[in-house]
């Protein structure tokens, strides 16, 4: 009796140390494969230079125009899904009422479902050619189309992650909002947004973490050119596009080219893993507030 | 029963919640510069009654009223009433003290603010009268401008009543304000409000039959929803009409 | 379910792995294709690493049968034989490779070799970015390139043919393995300027505009030359026609679902080739290779 | 006009700016869905769901991808399901304020944030060529069971949340061992949720492409699967394939394919949310 | 005070939760076949005594006991204690109803089920026995394998007072059993206490001084984690000897 239950307890907590496993794993793999690689590009060349060319005769590893080409569809993404889904998370937590409520939240939610192999269908053959006939001289393959597609698909993580934290404010600061004459808009954005405002940070800094790590929507619609610009017109590469043409193009194992992957993908995951952090880090501070 | 002016007036008052009815019938008037006790058991619906006075029900879904409330002889839920003008009629303090995460000087001035009121020396000024009529002035005046959190339980639901008094209201509503304090906080709030009385209309809901003993002229004791009794305080605890009013005060059930 | 052909054979069992060449890829998958109605159980599973891809595959030994747009080169041999293998080169079509830009694009009429040199060498990178460094006549506007990523053989015999040197060439452009990627790429970009196989100009040939280029060698046609089935065949599309081939390695050709595939390839690849775009050889040639193929099988399956 | 007026009339404003937001999200998901519909629904016949891949566009089918996805999904769920739940109870039920505990939820937390195409390189490194599985779908399956675990182990803890304490004390006080309240009570009355989040996690690991393309899902299957170790293609690396072909023909099947998709991950979603719902009213504390 | 043996007796007993000493060195004993109560104000300990008298605190984390408890002579904190079998002794009830959200009859052989029991008749005898003697039976025997959720609260305390009762206990543990029903549930339960005591001996936590008074023997007061007086039930209620008693049971706080 005592035994199988110390046994069971011993099976359950491996299936919780797989989860170090993974990790360590990820760690392990990103670091072996990026030290061999820095072993042969100094880590100032991979964080200066300006051209990235690997697979070239002239090899520059210079990470920057992929870095741009991140943060140039995120920038767009968020520029798209920060208003929109801020706006909706006051407006169904402040205007509307319940039962509007419980039938746009998951229809909301259907948003982040679809696969994103699907949005960068739709980038490509919707987006982009109605783009194409107001911007002339929009190339077929551009960071804005596919960064607004990302921004519609996560829409509906920032407007749910921030009505969570707009909930999350007691209800009695509303009242006293209400109790003294203002209305819903002054309640909202004079005393909810305020309360909720790390909430509401942890959900954007979620969004970009998610942005930066999304690759199949910049994948089929953003190019596949390394390029060192902010221009949102023309094709752009992303980190993790770059993963996916390496991927496709099946370099051998063992080759810098090989390599190169893994050093772009430590850089891809330092990032999301510093965004993470710093929002489990906030939340932790703020639900501690409300405890 | 008195001949003071009635201030506030319930007539035929129904409520519900979708299909539920959560007040059913009544008929109560509260009189101007008195403090009026709403007493009875749990859920009888004394927070609900107290929450139709400013319309704090408004946003709940599926909440609505049947009947009047007369504020100074007129329908507070006919269409034109603005409730946002209401409130600044009829303020309202909570069970939980619930001061705004800003500082002490903008809970007080939150009500002007919001108003559109900007001239410095006039919010400065309502500040310290309403801390100095809440007998806060002493204790917070070196800090106007540190965290509203940082103060007690009992503090911050005084600086409560401050904030409301500072938009001038005729009536304030009060929902178990001490019943999240400790017994010197609550003190003082009950001798704050035998001072406000002189000026305002007040209205408490509360638990504590003592308390309502001490601090209203008159009260009413609820029911599952029914107005059960209404009288003079002293009245009602000492000779009470009804056998559940009987029942209640002597602690047979609640 | 799948459906098969009258005299489908379902006694062939085993499975044909093929990499290598984009460009090769359609007529392989199409022989791939029409073989499965004829062999059912035997499974074939194509890749598209790309020519070099490919050939490292093949090297190795993980593969059966590489598609190549050029020949092997000599360190792709040495490694092959390192390996202990041993492999027969197929020649299957031509192609000829095209030089594209968008339809919209009104200026560019022709280009001579030596002005995709100036484009496409090393040198060129981060310095010819705009239209009117080629002639000043074009417009001034961002030069946006597109082409074949360096594992593929056309990235090889394009840099071979026109920088001068293979494997070399300038690195900031839309580089792909996958022509489709391509085709899409400059099929919507008014300013783009690309190259691939012939086959993948033919089959989008509505939504691209090919470039009729100039060699400055009279001897073999003189002027600005289109890319075309005849052109390409006779040789006056130069300097950018090539042929395509298939390897087979030896110990694959001792197994008889791949000696079966093979022949039926050599049998279907005349007709299939026209229908995926590229250039068929002589009708004689397909039957030399197809002797190859047998003297290479009865040869290896003497060996141990 | 008044400032209270004026106010008034900017609660109004925000108010159907609001409701545009709203809808503008929903909007552009219903030009998509109707754009797809009209580009791909006529292409979807028994045809299509049951040819093999092939060069002309209007001969081909997703047979071989839909079954991948089958199999991805079956295999996915022997994985990531049992240790998910058990990782979940862990957390949850014994582990509960330790270090270790402490240790754990910040990792689980992270592994959530880890972007999908990571997986992949982990897959490809460990799976791929440390165990050797190739491109097969037991690689698949492992890659995406570790992307999704993350997902199953934090519903699992939350349906379990959700049993009330005065559940487990009626447990206990009737002489039962931690197991057996587990067992007998805890995961029972939590079944719904768990399941809730498994599928919502699966319908996940359907849609995902990039983990895939990295271990070496191959584009050109001419065969369905028909063990682990078999090669093998899914409905969105298909869909991802034939969207980078430039004829308008393989745009069409893309469409169709994409629907087949849409339709597998709706209807997990929809299965999903109608067991949350019939749990919630089953179960009323 | 009695003559009848002492069924759990608590020696010099301290309870911690982390650093905070939630009870003061307790010195009690409850004895055979008697109704114990435990009266004191909210967060005075009362719950926390209760169960430490059947360990259930073990599993919250940084819960820690000095001193001894012992259950026939027996302290239960020694090492070699299987909880589970102090368990079956021990039996408890809960504030609020919990029946599990099985069938009526599993929640009532449930006790059984888990020490191994799979004997059909004998699980079914005693489901019935003890839903007879929680006068459940004629209720429930036609649904036994419906939802005990769906049982109204009243029946759902009583269901678990069976569950309970199905494992044969000799002491039953009660923390306020009634405070989550309506009055005619209550008057039930509490004569159904009455009844138990010739077999069990009980002990019971509750809030409404009228119950304790009405059901038990004996009569604790607990006053911030101090027993600060315990005596037969009618001598506490009439001549308590501490002031803090005689304040609490006229109701000066609480
Ligand atoms: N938002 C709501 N939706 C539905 N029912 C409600 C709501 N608020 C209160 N009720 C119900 O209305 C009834 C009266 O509630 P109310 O809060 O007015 O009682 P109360 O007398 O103030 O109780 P308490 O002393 O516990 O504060 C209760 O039955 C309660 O369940
Ligand atoms: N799990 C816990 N962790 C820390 N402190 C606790 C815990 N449970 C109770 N306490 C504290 O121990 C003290 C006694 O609590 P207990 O629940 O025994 O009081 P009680 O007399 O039963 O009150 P009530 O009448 O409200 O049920 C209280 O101060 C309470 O805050
Ligand atoms: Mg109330
Ligand atoms: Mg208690
Ligand atoms: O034919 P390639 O794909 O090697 O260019």
């Amino acid at each position: 009796m005592k035994l199988t239950e110390k046994i069971i307890e011993g099976l359950l907590w491996l299936s919780a140390a797989i989860t170090i496993l993974v990790t360590v794993g990820i760690i392990w793999v990103l670091l072996s494969e990026s030290v061999a690689f820095f072993s042969e590009v100094s880590v100032i060349e991979f964080f200066t230079d300006t051209e990235w060319t690997p697979l070239f005769d002239v090899k520059r590893f210079g990470i920057l125009p992929l870095l741009a080409g991140t943060f140039l569809t995120t920038a767009i993404a968020i520029a798209v899904a920060l208003p929109i889904g801020l706006t909706i998370a006051i407006y169904l937590n402040e205007y509307a009422d319940a039962s509007f409520r419980a039938v746009i939240k998951p229809l909301l939610e259907i948003l982040a479902t679809i696969p994103t192999v699907v949005y960068g269908f739709f980038a490509l053959t919707v987006v982009t050619p109605f783009l194409q006939q107001l911007i002339p001289g929009l190339a077929g393959f551009n960071a804005l189309s596919a960064g607004m597609v990302m921004g519609i698909m996560i829409i509906p993580m920032i407007s749910s992650l921030s009505e969570d934290a707009i909930s999350a404010v007691p209800k009695s600061l509303r009242e006293a909002a209400y109790g003294m004459g203002a209305t819903r808009l002054q309640t909202a954005f004079g005393v909810m947004v305020p309360a909720a405002s790390s909430g509401i940070l942890v959900s954007i800094i979620l969004a970009i973490s998610r942005a930066v790590g999304e690759t199949m929507i910049v994948a089929i619609a953003a190019g596949q050119q390394p390029r060192l610009t902010l221009n949102p017109l023309v094709p752009v590469e992303t980190m993790t596009t770059y993963i996916v043409q390496v991927s496709l193009g099946d370099v051998p194992h063992g080759s810098l080219e090989y390599r190169t992957i893994f050093a772009v993908g430590i850089t891809l995951f330092i990032f999301t893993f510093a965004l993470n952090n710093i929002s489990f880090w906030i939340k932790k501070k703020y639900q501690e507030k409300y405890d | 029963m008195s001949k003071k002016k009635n201030k506030l007036e319930a007539i035929d008052l129904n409520a519900y919640y979708g299909d539920f009815l959560a007040l059913k019938n009544i008929n109560v008037s509260m009189e101007e510069n008195l403090v009026t006790a709403f007493i009875g058991p749990s859920g009888c619906g004394k927070s609900t009654f107290l929450r139709t006075l400013n319309r704090m029900n408004d946003y709940v879904d599926g909440f609505r009223v049947q009947g009047q409330i007369l504020l100074d002889e007129q329908d507070i839920y006919r269409k034109e009433v603005q409730v946002d003008e209401l409130r600044k009629q009829v303020g309202m303090v909570f069970q939980k003290p619930n001061p705004f995460p800003k500082t002490i000087y903008e809970n007080v001035i939150y009500g002007l603010k919001i108003q559109g009121i900007s001239d410095k020396t006039l919010l400065q000024e309502t500040a310290e009268k309403t801390l100095r009529q809440t007998t806060l002035w002493d204790e917070v005046k070196d800090k106007l401008h540190k965290s509203a959190l940082a103060l007690s339980g009992g503090q911050q639901q005084r600086l409560c009543i401050a904030r409301a008094l500072a938009i001038s209201p005729s009536v304030v509503l009060m929902d178990e304000p001490t019943s999240a304090l400790d017994p010197i906080s609550t003190a003082k709030i009950e001798e704050l409000i035998y001072e406000l009385k002189k000026n305002y209309t007040i209205i408490i809901v509360t638990h504590n039959m003592q308390q309502a003993a001490r601090v209203s002229d008159h009260t009413a004791f609820f029911y599952m929803g029914e107005l059960v009794e209404f009288a003079k305080t002293k009245t009602l605890f000492t000779s009470p009409k009804e056998t559940r009013t009987q029942n209640y005060i002597t602690g047979r059930f609640g | 379910g799948p459906q098969y052909s009258e005299d489908a054979d379902f006694s062939l069992t085993g499975s044909i792995s093929i990499d290598g060449s984009s460009t090769v890829y359609p007529i392989t998958e199409a022989v791939a294709e029409e073989y499965r109605y004829h062999a059912p159980n035997v499974r074939t599973t194509i890749g598209v690493s790309g020519t070099g891809g490919g050939f490292k595959k093949f090297s190795r030994g993980e593969i059966d049968i590489s598609n190549a747009s050029r020949s092997i080169k000599e360190s792709e041999a040495e490694d092959a034989r390192a390996n202990n293998i041993s492999y027969l080169q197929l020649s299957v079509a031509y192609d000829g490779l095209t030089v594209v830009v968008h339809p919209r694009n009104t200026w560019v009429k022709d280009m001579t070799a030596a002005e995709l040199k100036k484009i496409w060498e090393p040198e060129a990178q981060g310095k010819i970015t705009r239209w009117n460094q080629i002639r000043p006549e074009w417009p001034d506007q961002e030069l946006h390139l597109y082409g074949a990523g360096v594992e593929s053989g056309t990235y090889d015999y394009f840099t071979e043919a026109i920088v001068g040197k293979s494997h070399s060439s300038r690195g900031d452009y839309t580089a792909s393995e996958d022509d489709n990627v391509l085709v899409q790429g400059v099929s919507t970009d008014p300013y783009a300027l690309g190259f691939f196989g012939y086959a993948y100009y033919e089959e989008n040939k509505a939504k691209l505009k090919a470039v009729p280029i100039n060699d400055e060698d009279d001897s073999n046609g003189a002027g600005a030359i289109m890319p075309s089935l005849a052109t390409v065949k006779d040789g006056t599309y130069a300097p950018l026609s090539r042929p395509l081939f298939i390897y087979v390695n030896s110990t694959a050709a001792q197994k008889q679902h791949v000696v079966d595939f093979l022949q039926f390839y050599f049998e279907e690849v005349p007709e299939l080739t026209q229908e995926v775009g590229y250039i068929p050889m002589p009708l004689e040639k397909y039957k030399q290779e197809l002797d190859k193929l047998k003297a290479f099988v009865a040869e290896t399956a003497k060996k141990p | 006009m008044t400032n209270a007026d004026r106010n008034r009339l900017k609660d109004k404003a925000f108010q159907f700016f609001g409701i545009f937001c709203t809808f503008i999200g929903l909007a552009v998901l219903a030009v998509f869905l109707i754009d797809i519909l009209i580009d791909g629904i006529g292409r979807i016949d028994w045809e299509f769901l049951n040819n093999l891949p092939s060069r002309r566009a209007h001969r081909s089918g997703i047979y071989t991808a839909w079954i991948g996805t089958l199999w991805i999904l079956l295999l996915t769920t022997i994985i990531a399901f049992p240790l998910g739940i058990g990782a979940g109870v862990y957390l949850e039920e014994y582990g509960k304020k330790s270090r270790m505990a402490t240790i754990l939820e910040i990792n689980i937390a992270n592994l959530a944030g880890v972007p999908s195409i990571i997986y992949g390189l982990l897959g490809l490194e460990i799976f791929v060529r440390l165990m050797a599985l190739g491109g097969s779908l037991l690689a698949g399956a492992l890659t995406l069971s570790l992307l999704i675990l993350p997902i199953v182990i934090v519903t699992t803890r939350e349906a379990i949340k959700a049993v009330p304490r005065s559940i487990r004390d009626g447990s206990f006080a009737l002489g039962a061992s931690k197991w057996q309240t587990v067992w007998y009570q805890v995961l029972p009355a939590s079944f719904g949720g768990i399941l809730t989040g498994v599928i919502l996690a699966l319908s996940r690991a359907v849609g995902e492409a990039a983990p895939l393309i990295v271990i070496g899902a191959l584009a050109y299957v001419p065969f369905a699967p028909a063990s682990p170790m078999d090669e093998f293609t899914v409905l969105p690396i298909q869909i991802f394939n034939w969207i980078s072909r430039p004829q308008a023909a393989f745009t069409t099947n893309a469409a169709a394919a994409i629907i087949v998709l849409l339709v597998i991950t709706f209807i997990l979603n929809g299965i999903a949310v109608y067991l949350r719902h019939k749990w919630q009213k089953r179960i009323k504390w």
